[in-house]
C-alpha cells in the first residue's frame, strides 16, 4: 500500500482513513456508554475517548501480516485493526456472535483473525505478550511487525523492562506505544514516577525511543510507518510515547472530577478525532458534506450493528459446559 | 456488648482506624487507596487521620509493592498492602512464596514476616476471566502463610485486627460482594483469633462447611432445607490457615455427613483439602461421602449467564444436601 | 520397539532434538540452555544443530520469558520456555495463570495457546528453601493448564513429544533427581498421550498413586511389601492434568486400599485433591480411608537431615500401607 | 563515627578497616571453598571472591542503625556487616549453632541482629525488600539508610525497575549498589542487555546514579559515605554502579572456563584485597609486619570458628518439628 511510506505531504486516501477510523472509534465509545447506561453492557467498560488518534494512527501504518497487542483500554484498537463494530457490540452483549462468543467482554475483545492478540485486563500485559509474538514472527521467517499498545502505568511495572530488554537484545519487529494519557485512574504520572518523560526508559536500555503528540493521528501515522520501516529493516524494537489525554473518567461509572479543567480542556481543544477531520478538509480537501456522510454512514453502522448484535443468539450452557470439558 | 449494623466494609474500615491508632509502625500502601479511598472505600479518611506517610497510592507495581511490604515487615513496620483484586497477586506471587512464607523458616526463626497483604476476590457482575478468581487454593499450599477470608462484618473487623497483631504474612481475602452486606459487630474492642471457626448455623442433620461469599449462600440453603425438614450445620472456619480441625471433626462427628461448598474451581481447592482430612480422620463416622460443591473447572466467562453457571448457587448446594442424605451403599 | 537404557535428560534431549526436527516453529528460550546446553544438559547440541534463531540464553527475567512464551504461542509459533527452577515461576505466575491458561477461553476458543514451559521441582542436596519446592499443586487448581510430571526416561521422551504437538499451554515439571536415572526408551518414535496413568508395577492389596520422583520410592517401597507378602499396585498418572481418573477409580476398585504419595507438602497438594475425588467416586470400595504420605507442611530447610525428614521417605510409605492393610473400624 | 565522613586523606583506622574485612571476606571464601571441597558444605556456595571491595567500601559507610539487604552471593556482605565468621561457618556446616540454625544455608546467611535481610535465592529480591526495609524506617520515622546490594543480572528484572521508582517516588534512603561483575553465570552483560552502563537505568527513573570501580574499596566507602549523608538528608534514594569482576566460576563447581584469561588478568592486577592492603600501607603507614598481624589474626579466628562449628551440636528433628508446628 502506497500509504504506507512515510510522506510529505500525506494522500487523501490515508487522511480519510485516518478520520474513518478515528470517528469510527469514537462514535464506537459515545453510543457504547449509551448502551452501558442503558443496562445493556455490563463489567468493565474503558473509553478510549479523547486517545483514538493513537490507535487510528499507528494501525494505519500497518499491514495484515502485522500484529497488535492491546490494553483493557481496547475498543481503539479492536477497531483500528479493522474489527467489525458487529462483532465488537455482541460482544459486549454477551452474545455468541460475539468475537469472543460472550466470554471475553470488552476487557478481552478480539478479533484475533485480524492479529490482534486481544484487549487485556492485566496492566502491563501486553508488552511481553507484544515481544512474543515479535519473536513468533522472527522464528517463522516472516518480516511482520508487531505493535503492543500499553500505558503510562504499565511503564512502573516490571514487564515493561524484561520484555522490551528482550525485543532490544533479540532485534524484534516491536514496536512499543506507550498511551501516555497522565493518569492510572486518580494517580497522575507525577505521583507514580519521577521521571514523566517516559520514552528515556527505552533509551536508558538501548532502545531508539520518541516522544510525540498522540492527538495528532498524522503524526502517530507518520511516526509509526518510520518505526515499521526500520523494524522490517532489522533496527527494531522503538518504542514510541505518545502524549493524550482522556476525555473522561477512567471507566464508564468514573466521573473523572480528579482531572483538572484546564488541562482536560487544553486536550479536548486538540481533540484527535476533530484534527483528524480538519485535516481531511483542509489537506485532503473532502467537502464537509462529504465528511458528513461518512459520520453517518459509521453511525448507520453502529446501528445496525446494534439491532444485529440485540437480535443474535444467547450463548448455551450446553456449549459452554462442553467446551470447558477438559479444561 | 452492644450490637450495631454495619457494613463488611465499614467492618474493615474501623479496623484499619483502630489498629493504626494503636501502633504507629501499621502503614498501607496500595493504589488509589489515599486520596480516593480505595475501590470499596475500605480505606477512606484515613490519609486524613494518619497523613501521607502512612497511607500511600502506588504505580501499579504489584510485584515491587507486595516486595516492600514484606521487606517492611522484616524490619519492623506492620505494612499492609492492598492488592486490588487477589488475581493482581500472581504479580507479586514471588514475593510471597519464596520471601513472606519463607524468611521466618531460613533465618532459623529469628525472621519474623507481620505483613498483611488485603484483597478481594470472587466472581460477580461480568468482570471476566482476569478479575473474577477465587484462588485461595494457591496460598492456602504454601508453608508459611495464614490465608484468612472473613464472611461477616464482624468477623472482617476482628480478624482484620487480630492479624495486625500477630507475627506471620497473612492473606486477606474480602470477597467484592461482600462489602455492601451488613451484619451485627459489637462495639468496642474485637479481636478475632485465628483458627477458631465460627458455627454461623447450628443443625444436626449435615455439616455444610463454607466460607467467605458462599456462606450468605450456604445459610440461603440451610434456611430452605429447615422448611424441608433437614438440619444443616453451617460452619464457616474464616481462617483456611490455620484451619480449625477439631471444630470441623466435632461437627462431622455430630452430623455423620458432610458437603463443602467453595466458589473456587473443584479442582485442587481447598476443599478436596479439608475432604481429605475429614475421610483420613473421621472414615468411620461418615455415613455418606464428604461432596464438594465447587466452581467449574474453567476461567470465568464474561457472561453472566455462563459467570452464574460457573460457581455454585443455592440450589447446587441443596441438591448437594439431599444427595449426601440420600446416599445409600452402592 | 528395541529398547535401550537411557537417561531422564537424555531421554528429553531427544525429544527436544527430534520435534524441533520436525516442526520447525518450536523454539527454547532460557537462562544458560544455548552455548552452555542447560545446568542438567538437557539443551546441549540444540544451538549447533538448530542456530541461535531458535535456541537462546536470555537474561534473569522470568516474567518476561514466560510472557514472551505466551504470546508467541498465540502468534503462531511453538515456544518452549525453560525456567531453571519450579520456584521462579513464581516470578511469571501472572503470565501463566492470567495469561496462558485464560486465552482460549477469553477468546471463545478462537485463540489457543500451544506453550510449553519446562522446569523442575523438588527437594535434594541442601539447595534450601526457594530451590527445593513441588509446586505443581498451584498449577493444578488453574484451569486451562496441562501439567505434567514425568518419572522415567521413557515418559519424559514420549510426553514431552506430545506436548510439543497439543495446543494448550503445559507446565511441563521434571525432577531434580531423575536427570541421571537411567530407564528403557525405545527406539524410533514414542509418543505418550496425556491423560494416561500408567500401572508401573501390578498389585492387589493396595494401590499406590505417586509421581515424578517419588515412583523409585514408592517402586523399592512396593519391593520391599512384596518381601512381607503385600501385593502393591503402583499407578503413575504421569500427567496430573488431565488425571487418568478411570485408571485410578479401577486400581482402587481392585485393591480397595489407597495411598497417595506426594513429595509436596501434605496441605493443599494435589493427593488431596485425588483423595477426594476417590472418596466421593468409590467411597463404599474403600476398606480404609485413603492415606496421604506427603511433605511436612514446612519450607524445606538447608540442613539436609532436616530436609530428609521434610519429605517422604521409603518407609514412611511402608508404614503408610501397613496402616491402611490393618485398617479397622472404629 | 569520624570516619563516617568523607575524607580526603583517610585515616589509618579506617583504612585498616577496610583491608581487615577484605581480607576476612577473603580468606572466609578461600577456606570455605576448601571445606566445600572436603565435602563438609553442601548446596550453593557463590564466592565473593575479587567482589570484595564493594561489601568492605559500603559497609563500612554504615553504621548500627542502617540495614542491608545482600544476594545469592552473600558472605562477604554478612562479613561487611558485622556477623562473627563463627555463625557464618556454623550455618554452611549445618549446625544449630549457625547464624540461621543450618536451616538457611549460604543462600540465605544472615546475621539478622546486624540489620542483614539475608542472602537470597532468588536474584533481584534484595531490591524490593531493600526499599521495604527503608519504607519501614521512614515510617518509623528513622533516619537509617537502607543499602541493597544487587547485581548486574538483577537489573534486567521487573524488580529493579518496580522497586527502585518506588524508592524514588517515597524519597527513601535507600542506596541500591549493583555489584556489575559483568556476569550471570555463563551469560556476559552484553548478551542480557544492550546497555551495559547500568547505572542509566535509575537516571530514567530520576534516581542520581553512579558508576564506580567496584574493587576500590575505598572509593566505594566514599561514594556510599557521600550518598548515605545525602539519604539523610532527604536526598535518596541513590543508585551506585561497581564494576568488578568474579575471581572463579559462578559457583564452586563451575570452573568458569568462559571468563576470558586477559579479563580476568585484568581484574586480577586490581584485586581489592591487594588495593585495600596497598592503602593501607601506603596511605596508613602500617608496616608489613603489622599487617601480616591482621592476616594471621583473621586466618586464626577462621579456624577457631571452624572448630568451634564442628563441635557444635547437630541440629534436632524433634525441634524442627516443634518449630513447623502450625505452618
Ligand atoms: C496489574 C494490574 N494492576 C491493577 C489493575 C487495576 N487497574 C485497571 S486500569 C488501572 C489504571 C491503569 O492506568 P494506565 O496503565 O495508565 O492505563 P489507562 O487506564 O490510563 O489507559 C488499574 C490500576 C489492573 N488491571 N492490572
Ligand atoms: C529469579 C532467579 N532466576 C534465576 C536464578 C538462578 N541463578 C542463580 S545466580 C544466577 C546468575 C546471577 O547473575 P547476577 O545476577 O549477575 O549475579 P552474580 O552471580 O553475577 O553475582 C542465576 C541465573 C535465580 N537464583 N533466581
Ligand atoms: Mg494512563
Ligand atoms: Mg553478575
Amino acid at each position: 500500500m502506497a500509504s504506507k511510506k512515510r510522506e510529505n505531504t500525506p494522500s487523501k486516501e490515508l487522511l480519510e482513513k485516518l478520520f474513518t477510523t478515528a470517528y469510527r472509534i469514537r462514535n464506537f465509545e459515545t453510543e457504547g456508554i449509551k448502551l452501558y447506561r442503558r443496562g445493556l453492557v455490563r463489567g468493565y467498560f474503558h473509553p478510549y475517548l479523547g486517545q483514538e488518534g493513537i490507535a487510528t494512527g499507528a494501525c494505519a501504518a500497518l499491514d495484515e501480516r502485522d500484529y497488535i497487542a492491546s490494553t483493557h483500554r481496547g475498543h481503539g484498537h479492536c477497531i483500528a485493526q479493522g474489527a467489525e463494530v458487529e462483532g465488537m457490540i455482541a460482544e459486549l452483549l454477551q452474545k455468541e456472535t460475539g468475537y469472543c462468543k460472550g466470554y471475553g467482554g470488552s476487557m478481552h475483545i478480539a478479533d484475533i483473525t485480524k492479529n490482534n492478540l486481544g484487549a487485556n485486563g492485566i496492566v502491563g500485559a501486553s508488552t511481553p505478550l507484544g515481544v512474543g509474538a515479535a519473536m513468533a514472527n522472527q522464528v517463522n521467517g516472516s518480516d511482520a511487525v508487531t505493535v503492543a499498545f500499553s500505558t503510562d502505568g504499565a511503564t512502573n511495572n516490571g514487564t515493561f523492562l524484561e520484555s522490551l530488554n528482550l525485543a532490544a537484545i533479540w532485534d524484534l519487529n516491536f514496536i512499543l506505544i506507550v498511551e501516555n494519557n497522565q493518569y492510572a485512574v486518580s494517580t497522575t504520572l507525577a505521583e507514580a514516577t519521577r521521571e514523566t518523560e517516559l520514552y528515556k526508559r527505552g533509551e536508558a536500555i538501548g532502545v531508539e525511543s520518541h516522544r510525540i503528540d498522540g492527538n495528532d493521528s498524522l503524526l502517530v501515522y507518520e511516526t509509526v510507518a518510520d518505526a515499521v520501516k526500520k523494524c522490517r529493516a532489522g533496527l527494531g524494537p522503538i518504542l514510541i510515547e505518545a502524549v493524550t489525554f482522556r476525555h473522561s473518567g477512567h471507566h464508564v461509572n468514573d466521573p473523572g472530577k480528579y482531572m483538572p479543567e484546564d488541562k482536560l480542556k487544553y486536550y479536548k481543544d486538540r481533540d484527535p478525532v476533530d484534527r483528524a477531520r480538519d485535516n481531511l478538509i483542509n489537506m485532503g480537501k473532502m467537502s464537509a458534506k462529504d465528511v458528513k456522510a461518512i459520520e453517518a454512514k459509521i453511525e448507520a453502522e453502529f446501528e445496525a450493528a446494534v439491532k444485529a448484535a440485540e437480535a443474535a443468539g444467547e450463548v448455551s450452557i450446553e456449549e459452554f459446559r462442553e467446551f470447558v470439558e477438559g479444561y | 456488648m452492644a450490637g450495631r449494623e454495619i457494613m463488611y466494609r465499614e467492618a474493615l474500615r474501623e479496623a484499619l482506624f483502630e489498629e493504626m491508632g494503636r501502633d504507629e509502625s501499621i502503614f498501607i500502601i496500595g493504589e488509589g487507596i489515599a486520596e480516593r479511598g480505595g475501590s470499596y472505600k475500605v480505606t477512606e479518611g484515613l490519609l486524613a487521620e494518619y497523613g501521607p506517610t502512612r497511607i500511600r497510592d502506588t504505580p501499579i507495581s504489584e510485584a515491587g509493592m507486595i516486595g516492600v511490604g514484606v521487606g517492611a515487615a522484616i524490619a519492623g513496620a506492620r505494612p499492609i498492602v492492598e492488592i486490588l483484586y487477589v488475581d493482581f497477586a500472581m504479580l507479586g506471587m514471588d514475593m510471597i512464596v519464596n520471601q513472606a512464607a519463607k524468611f521466618r523458616l531460613m533465618t532459623g526463626g529469628r525472621g519474623r514476616v507481620p505483613f498483611v497483604l488485603r484483597t478481594q476476590g470472587g466472581t460477580g457482575g461480568g468482570v471476566a476471566a482476569q478479575h473474577s478468581q477465587s484462588l485461595e487454593a494457591l496460598f492456602y499450599h504454601i508453608p508459611g502463610l495464614r490465608v484468612v477470608m472473613p464472611s461477616t462484618p464482624a468477623d472482617a473487623k476482628g480478624l482484620l485486627k487480630y492479624a495486625l497483631r500477630q507475627e506471620d504474612p497473612v492473606m486477606f481475602i474480602e470477597h467484592k460482594h461482600l462489602y455492601m452486606t451488613k451484619g451485627e459487630v459489637p462495639e468496642g474492642e474485637l479481636i478475632t483469633e485465628f483458627g477458631v471457626a465460627d458455627i454461623k448455623r447450628e443443625g444436626t442433620d449435615v455439616t455444610l462447611i463454607a466460607w467467605s461469599n458462599m456462606i450468605p449462600r450456604t445459610l440461603q440453603a440451610a434456611e430452605e432445607l429447615a422448611e424441608m425438614g433437614i438440619s444443616a450445620e453451617v460452619l464457616d472456619p474464616r481462617t483456611l490457615v490455620p484451619l480449625d480441625r477439631v471444630a470441623i471433626l466435632k461437627s462431622v462427628a455430630k452430623t455423620n455427613r458432610c458437603v463443602i461448598v467453595q466458589e473456587a474451581v473443584r479442582r485442587g481447592g481447598v476443599a478436596s483439602d479439608i475432604s481429605s482430612i475429614i475421610q483420613e480422620e473421621a472414615f468411620y463416622s461418615l455415613d455418606a461421602p464428604v461432596q464438594i460443591v465447587a466452581g467449574m473447572n474453567t476461567p470465568i466467562p464474561f457472561n453472566l449467564t455462563l459467570e452464574e453457571a460457573s460457581v455454585p448457587q443455592k440450589n447446587d448446594i441443596i441438591a448437594a444436601v439431599q444427595s449426601v442424605l440420600h446416599h445409600k451403599a452402592a
